[in-house]
């Protein structure tokens, strides 16, 4: 029995908590991709960099608030910092959409235009970005690290394991519990979000029912702006802020995206969670755990390793490849991909 | 401003193609400023600069020759730019020397590409991979920063002395890391130890679970973490102590430093590790120093302070900045005999020369050089407590 | 050519001529090299993007094969490993071999649900038996001397025909990922090439057995002697001799006008072969099917067929550069292989060069590559100036200047916005020749 | 509503011995929406047929199933007595069977003259070991192309646009171009998807004359999707009426118009009741 | 005057005019029809009408206003509103938002209106529930119709509003559109299925090459023998 739960702590500590704040980070992150997708339908690689950018007005803020002696222990001061951090990526985005992606759907461009007119504005934003803040690590959490320590744990349960909780995680979880929450009731509950779903369904149609395409397209810059903050802002908490890691969390997000099913939000959230549990559950060692859930005598020698960690952020893009070739239309979407 | 001047004159070289500044020596500081490492390289490049700094301003320096950095990006990830960039430090701004590059990667390119080609002598602070060891340098490569196969053994000692028997070890999945991670195996394993389990990670990610939890299953008493401290290192030593994996970090050089402390507050103490250095004050100096000009001391950023004063001695004591002169007497400024030179005392060790004496700096680092130029890997055994970093012996 | 093609190209070498008169002739040389490798890769993108409409975001898996072909091409064997795991690695290469023709095979006999069953099934027991025999292999052979090879070597052959291996192999790899992926609509072929060219480059990282992984191949075979060496030769002193500039600068020079001029030829083969296809009866095939798939269907093209063709061409167009890289760097990185580099900075040449035009795919890439290694000093000038008035030890002023090499992002976004939005059809527009 | 359609079987039975097309069961769905359902019929060879019917009513699904765009959920396709059913659109065109589009198909940044000269299968030039180092081979062959390619511009009175760019021809023009691609090849039957669909009445005409010609000059068959009734009347025998996916009748185009199941569900029906009490 | 008028309509998509001085008309409680063969224009004649298409010439009036050069979307809150030929339902949308979506412009309480909807169209009460992607093609064309009217518009336009539907259905959409008429509102309309709309027609327009060939009551063009004989089939 104390084997049973050992093997259940271990696996929890190790896999289901981090795979559970880390899904949480990539289904913001897919979310904001995927309501630029269904509303202006085009793939947003600059999306790590808003993501980044948010981030980075969180640093800001924070430091400028605990300079000023605010905070709110327990909790880090970032979450005050947030507000400040979702506003000015919104201003940003939106001034980037009035510079530059406005033309293009004005011109009613090539949805491949778009691709590579995002790859323009992710290459500014990533200059942009460490020039202003620099491309160093920053540390910006502070207030209790812990809801439950691994030794609290182990003192308190008495198992051989412990489990440990941050902080940062449950933030994680329920920020992005909220932000699903308003998204979802946005969408489904109030008119505008209704006339964003229908803009999404069928453009002309909207614009003769008279939505106006304007008003959404900044709607879904806004959200996907606000949401790329908060994901953004929630990575930096829960790891640490630096620049170069958000362009390496495109592919992984947009992998989250295309599984769920592309402008799906519902789609977004799940595939989020896949990517991020299929990464850690296939390259999880579970030596240990089968050590204690099986006799002595069948515990493999082995790491008993699907893959090797080496190859962790390789299982996004082989999920990624294999759903575009098996049901390109993602999972939750029903639709076909045309 | 000694930067902006920096600037002003690489541009100026650019544009202008002025040759001129007759009196005045220029070191190239080739680092990895864009790219995966790009958070290491500002550190590194103040380090040197700093030496630069105090060389200049000492008006002992071959007559009163002033010294200016020139920068260039070697990027660590394009070896045709960082190729590129040596190039022009070299052809165009007139650099006597190249105080780089960072990644080993980009080093060799850079050495075999323009800086053999060139007659130019380069000191890297950072390349620590076995494989350049061997490289064919004419006498122009050295590098301060300690051998990783040296490293291995010490550390395989200290962990025998600690009864360490099942260790499990990560590396950082480069060059260095991975060099570093089979030496310290090797020598571990034949001690008799255990290495449980070898696996790489990643720089510049954000998330290391899947990583720990791997390296937690395998088990092993100490975790070694052969990485860097403000990268993935970091990360994985926060990821393990957050979810309980490991308590007892050994952290060999990469990953010794105050930020780590800083970063990881006290469940850092207990761990131990090594550092490059001999019975000497030099870290000590050089961090005050660092902290009076404004930057943190990274990873590197002594070895590059010596790097850069290295290559300023060796050209007073042979008197020429023409690289063919004075790439014979980068060791012998290193090495025996002669007054030892700690950091800050570069106007000293200037004037020595001068006046035909020997030195034998010491520096930041505890430079040593050995064989085909490169530190002779003394170590300083420390051990973390009470958030400080105690030696506890050298080796 | 018009004079609106012509024009970018005399802007082009007067500014390598000046660098060269204002900076030194090495670094122009060296800058043009890479310029010229650059507009390789461009012509490869061309080729799938500009003749074909396909979107290829694998540049940087392309790339990094082309460099693998050099260290396999041109290193030399390394014996002891060879005893030591050769057989192993050859038998697991034989049953992913046997394993594939199986599944093919299962594939063609099987329907529905048996055929996905019987498919995984022998995938599953390939990757069992091909990891159960590759494991002890590669341990052996990484173990041997790690630090200088711990891997199988390659044939030891001449550099130069590496290049031709690194076309080989990309295009093999191009095959089969056009193969199961070409049917995708384009964003989704440009995420899924992105996706394997990840893959790839992951394998090169961490398969230490094939190229040393992370641990680099240097001192890889050239094509060119080495400048020392070539400074002690009898017919170069003589030639300094005669010549009013220094040994050292001319030996540079000399190295690297050699490398120029084999760049040259390569690209000047590759430029010829790209303009007689598409003025070609096959050219006006493959613009046909570009703008109207279904119509050039039913007029009897196999546009499946076209796809894959201009798919593989113009990847291993790509792995050829690839290869050319490498040998110019003389060492094999497989860390160093990023997307914004290898992939992105790519399509950014052909975009602003002017898509569907080889000329203008040259020029661009040769004007992107200048600006990426121009930009940060010019970036650094620039903010220096801006800042002055912020008084010289203002330390945010140093803080910027210290992240002026980041400028080159900046700039490179803006330069592409800025033609998308005023040129869109690039430098050299695609001609219309009637 | 529908009438019985065994009688229209019935005679796709007896025209099996010269039948270019046959159809048989032929059903397919989209998503839960059945464009054509249980479709049997027969295209007689040397024939000019007509298929008619309402907006909606399968005539485009069908065409592009024959020509091998949509695979058929169900039946088979058989041209010249050989099963085709599922073939790609361009192994039809190898064995001689072409198609227009609806909505021009032009190959926009071509010229006219290139559209044309683009369709001859096997031409030297588009393997590309000939374009590299045969040009001479590629040469020859390209003057007779070009030759037939000019002849057939002249025919279409087109001439004065060969080095046009095709996107910039005007709708009806578009259509005679895509005409005009099917006469570059001996082809065996060449479908038409409404080719009188924005063309004006003389230009209407002028396709009639090309139509008819082909047919007795070249011996083509033809089967054309059009709603003009008199052009259907003028060059189609016999004619096929389709309804919500399935056959409602065939027979000469007399006894189409006074076919009373047709008036009913295409041409229009007799008086309504509940017309006209409003407002 | 009628509610509706556009006069004397010339103008086509950039290049070369597809409309030729088109006038059209319609008033309360009337149901105008336009037919023609494929490629008369039937379709931008209604385009133009709803300010999707650049006029050169003439002017669109709505209940006296002129409206000719106004955006689609301010002439649905001038009181038109349009039901395109295909693609005329939010398929992921229920058939309640779809309607909700009818009325986005009204800043007033919508519920009375969409219960005169579910009135018009009992089936969509019984599914209003149900994403109207998973309708039949006739329920779809209801929603359409029925998304329109949320407006409360005093002119409706349908384009093809029976196109593909089966002739039952057509029969029940015609009965509906009757009964849309009754409540006041002005019908234009695009018809493939000729007949059967002139029955139903106040007023009937023939349109050959972007003109009004022929114009009366829809009575009177079907007893027109030319009519009939070039148009209708005879």
């Amino acid at each position: 029995m104390e084997d049973a739960l050992n093997a259940l702590v271990l696996i929890t500590n190790f896999a289901l908590v981090p795979g559970l704040a880390y899904g949480c980070q990539l289904a913001l992150g897919a979310l904001g991709v995927t309501l630029i997708f269904a509303v202006l339908r085009f793939s947003n690689f600059a999306h790590g960099e808003t993501m980044s950018f948010g981030a980075m007005i969180a640093v800001f803020a924070t430091w400028i608030l605990q300079d000023n002696g605010v905070s709110i222990d327990p909790l880090p001061t970032a979450l005050l910092a947030l507000p400040f951090a979702i506003l000015g990526s919104i201003l940003f985005v939106l001034a980037t959409d009035r510079v530059v992606y406005r033309f293009y759907r004005e011109q009613r461009s090539d949805q491949v235009i778009f691709i590579i007119v995002s790859i323009g504005v992710m290459f500014v934003m990533a200059g942009l970005i460490r020039f202003i803040i620099g491309p160093n690590d920053q540390v910006f959490t502070d207030g209790e690290r812990f809801l439950i320590s691994a030794r609290d744990f182990r003192d308190l349960t008495g198992l051989r394991e412990g489990l440990a909780i941050k902080t940062t995680q449950v933030i994680t979880v329920v920020t992005t519990v909220i932000a699903m929450g308003l998204l979802f009731w946005f969408l489904q509950k109030t008119r505008t979000g209704k006339s964003m779903r229908a803009y999404a369904d069928n453009e002309d149609l909207a614009t003769l029912s008279g939505i106006d395409a304007g008003r959404v397209v900044l709607i879904a810059w806004t959200l996907s702006a606000a949401l790329a903050a908060v994901a953004g802002t929630l990575y930096g908490l829960d790891k640490s802020y630096k620049p170069f890691v958000f362009q390496e969390l495109v592919l992984p997000i947009f992998a989250a995206a295309i599984v769920g099913g592309f402008g799906s939000p519902l789609g977004a959230v799940a595939g989020g969670f896949i990517i991020a549990f299929a990464e850690v559950l296939i390259t999880y060692a579970y030596k240990r755990f089968l050590g204690y859930i099986l006799p002595e005598s069948w515990v493999p020698d082995g790491l008993a390793q699907f893959l090797s960690t080496d190859y962790k952020f390789a299982v996004a893009f082989v999920i990624l490849v294999a759903t575009l070739l098996l049901r390109p239309s993602g999972l939750f979407n029903k639709r076909a991909a045309t | 401003m000694k930067k902006s001047f920096a600037a002003i004159v690489s541009v100026a070289a650019l544009l202008a193609a002025t040759p001129g500044f007759a009196a005045e020596v220029k070191i190239g500081v080739l680092l990895g400023f864009t790219g995966p490492l790009e958070s290491l390289a500002p550190a590194i490049a103040s380090g040197a600069e700093l030496a630069i700094a105090e060389v200049s301003e000492s008006g002992e320096f071959l007559d009163g020759s002033t010294v200016t950095p020139v920068r260039g990006d070697s990027t660590c990830v394009d070896a045709g730019a960082a190729t590129t960039a040596a190039e022009r430090l070299i052809t165009s701004d007139g650099v006597a020397a190249i105080v780089g590059a960072m990644c080993s990667g980009a080093t060799t390119a850079v050495l075999q590409n323009a800086a053999l080609p060139n007659g130019t002598v380069m000191i890297s602070p950072s390349a620590t991979s076995p494989a350049l060891s061997t490289v064919e340098d004419n006498g122009q490569f050295f590098r301060v920063a300690p051998s990783d196969a040296r490293q291995g053994e010490v550390l395989a000692d200290i962990l025998e002395e600690h009864g360490i028997t099942e260790a499990a070890l990560t590396y950082t999945n480069n060059d260095y890391g991975k060099g570093l991670a089979d030496s310290i195996a090797s020598a571990f394993e034949k001690k008799g130890g255990t290495i449980t389990i070898n696996a790489s990670h990643e720089d510049g990610k954000g998330d290391y679970s899947a990583e720990v939890a791997a390296l937690a299953s395998a088990g092993g008493e100490v975790l070694i973490v052969a990485g860097y401290l403000d990268q993935g290192g970091k990360g994985i030593v926060q990821a393990a102590l957050d979810s309980g994996a490991f308590d007892t970090f050994i952290l060999p050089d990469g990953m010794v430093g105050e930020l780590l402390i800083e970063a990881i507050g006290p469940d850092l103490d207990g761990s131990y590790g090594i550092y490059p250095g001999s019975d000497s004050s030099g870290a000590e100096i050089f961090a005050k120093m660092a902290a009076d000009n404004g930057f943190n001391p990274g990873v590197y950023s002594p070895e590059a302070y010596d790097a850069a004063a290295l290559l300023l001695l060796a050209m007073q004591k042979a008197g020429s900045t023409d690289p063919a002169v004075f790439k014979g007497e980068v060791v012998s400024v290193a090495n025996e005999p002669g007054e030892k030179i700690l950091p800050g005392e570069l106007a000293k060790a200037l004037k020595i020369l001068k006046d035909g004496g020997d030195v034998d700096y010491v520096g930041a680092s505890a430079v040593e050089l050995i064989g085909p130029g490169e530190s002779a890997g003394n170590f300083r055994e420390i051990e973390i407590q009470d958030g400080k970093i105690q030696t506890v012996k050298y080796r | 050519m018009n004079l609106r093609a012509v024009l970018p190209f005399a802007i082009f070498f007067l500014l390598i001529l000046a660098t060269g008169a204002m900076q030194s002739w090495s670094l122009a040389l060296s800058i043009l090299n890479m310029c010229l490798i650059s507009a390789v890769m461009a012509l490869g993108i061309n080729l799938q993007w500009g003749y074909a409409g396909l979107v290829n975001f694998g540049v940087m898996g392309f790339t990094a094969l082309g460099g693998l072909a050099v260290v396999l091409t041109a290193s030399q064997p390394v014996p002891e490993a060879w005893q030591a795991g050769g057989p192993g690695v050859l038998l697991a290469l034989l049953v992913v071999v046997a394993a594939v023709v199986a599944a093919l095979a299962l594939g063609r006999t099987f329907t529905g649900i048996m055929r996905v069953a019987l498919v995984t099934l022998t995938a599953i027991a390939a990757y069992v038996l091909a990891t159960t025999v590759l494991s002890p292999a590669v341990e052996a052979i990484e173990a041997v001397n790690p630090s200088a090879t711990g891997f199988l070597g390659g044939a030891g052959l001449p550099v130069l025909l590496s290049w031709v291996v690194g076309g080989i192999f990309a295009a093999g790899a191009a095959f089969v990922i056009g193969k199961i992926a070409l049917g995708l609509r384009a964003d989704y072929l440009a995420i899924a090439t992105l996706g394997v060219s990840e893959i790839v480059v992951a394998i090169l990282v961490n398969e230490d057995w094939l190229a040393r992984g992370v641990k680099n191949v240097v001192g890889l075979p050239r094509p060119m002697p080495y400048e020392v060496e070539m400074r002690q030769e009898a017919w170069f002193a003589s030639l300094a001799e005669a010549l009013p500039i220094g040994s050292v600068e001319l030996s540079t020079v000399l190295v690297r006008a050699g490398y120029t001029g084999l760049f040259v030829v390569v690209l000047a083969i590759i430029l010829w072969l790209a303009q007689r296809a598409l003025w070609s009866p096959w050219g006006r095939m493959m613009r046909a099917v570009r703008d109207n798939e279904t119509a050039a269907g039913a007029m009897g093209k196999d546009v499946k067929r076209l796809h894959l063709i201009v798919f593989v061409l113009g990847s291993a167009v790509i792995g050829i550069a690839g290869a050319m890289m490498t040998t110019l760097d003389g060492q094999f990185t497989p860390g160093t292989y990023q997307p914004l580099r290898f992939t992105f900075l790519i399509w950014v040449m052909v975009i602003i060069g002017g898509s569907g035009n080889n000329w203008g795919a040259t020029v661009g890439a040769f004007f992107v590559w200048f600006t990426w290694v121009q930009a940060e000093p010019v970036g650094t000038f620039l903010i220096d100036k801006a800042t002055l008035w912020l008084g010289a030890d203002s330390p945010v002023r140093d803080h910027l200047i210290s992240n002026a090499p980041q400028m080159r992002y900046v700039v490179m976004g803006v330069v592409l916005l800025l033609v998308l939005r005023f040129a869109p059809r690039g430098l050299i527009p695609e001609t219309q020749r009637v | 509503m529908i009438t019985d359609a065994s009688p229209v079987r019935a005679s796709a039975r007896a025209g099996m011995a010269s039948a270019m097309i046959e159809v048989d069961g032929l059903s397919k769905w989209f998503g839960g929406i059945h464009a054509v359902r249980d479709v049997s019929l027969t295209i007689g060879r040397g024939t000019i047929t007509g298929l008619i019917g309402p907006n909606g009513a399968g005539k485009t699904t069908l065409f592009n199933i024959i020509a091998g765009l949509y695979k058929p959920t169900a039946g088979h396709v058989r041209l010249d007595g050989e099963d085709v059913t599922g073939l790609p659109p361009h192994a039809l065109f190898a064995k001689g069977l072409l198609r227009t589009f609806q909505l021009a198909h032009e190959f926009h940044s071509l010229s006219v003259r290139e559209n044309l000269m683009m369709v001859p299968p096997g031409q030297p030039g588009e393997a590309l070991v000939n374009a590299w180092f045969r040009p001479g081979r590629v040469a020859e062959r390209e003057r007779a192309v070009r030759e037939k390619a000019d002849e057939i511009l002249d025919f279409l009175t087109l001439s004065h646009l060969a080095d046009e760019r095709a996107g910039n021809l005007s709708g009806g023009q578009k259509k005679l171009l895509e005409l005009g691609r099917t006469m570059m090849v001996d082809a065996k039957i060449v479908f038409l998807d409404e080719v009188g669909a924005g063309v004006n009445r003389t230009l209407l005409a002028t396709i009639g004359t090309v139509i008819q010609r082909l047919h007795a000059e070249r011996g083509y068959t033809f089967c054309l999707i059009e709603h003009d009734m008199d052009f259907i009347a003028r060059l189609c025998d016999p004619v096929i009426v389709m309804a919500e996916g399935a056959v409602l009748a065939e027979g000469t185009p007399d006894a189409i118009l006074s076919n009373e199941a047709v008036i009913e569900a295409y041409l229009g029906r007799g008086s309504r009741h509940s017309k006209g009490d409003g407002a | 005057m009628s509610i509706l008028r556009a006069d004397a309509m010339t103008g086509g998509y950039g290049g070369a005019d597809i409309l030729h001085e088109c006038t059209l008309e319609a008033d309360r409680g009337e149901i105008a029809v336009i037919v023609g063969p494929n490629g008369a224009g039937k379709s931008t004649a209604m385009k133009a009408v709803f300010g999707m298409l650049n006029l050169r010439q003439g002017k669109v009036t709505l209940e006296g206003r002129d409206v000719t050069r106004m955006k689609p979307t301010d002439r649905v809150s001038e009181g038109m509103s349009f039901v395109p030929q295909v693609r005329n339902v939010f398929p992921s949308l229920t058939v309640e938002e779809n309607l909700e979506m009818g009325g986005f412009l009204r800043r007033d309480d919508i519920a009375a209106t969409m219960a005169e909807v579910y009135d018009l169209f009992p089936v969509l009460a019984e599914k209003r529930r149900q994403p109207a992607g998973e309708l039949s093609g006739g329920q779809r064309q209801q929603v359409a119709v029925g998304r329109a009217l949320m407006t409360k518009p005093a002119v409706l336009m349908l384009d093809e509003p029976t196109a593909g539907v089966s002739p039952i259905v057509m029969d029940e959409l015609f009965d509906r559109i009757i009964d849309v008429a009754k409540t006041g509102i002005a019908i234009l309309m695009v018809e493939q299925n000729a007949k059967q709309a002139l029955e139903i027609a106040h007023r009937g327009y023939v349109l050959a090459q972007g003109r009004n060939a022929y114009t009366d009551t829809g009575e009177a063009l079907l007893k027109n023998a030319e009519v009939r004989r070039l148009f209708l089939g005879g």
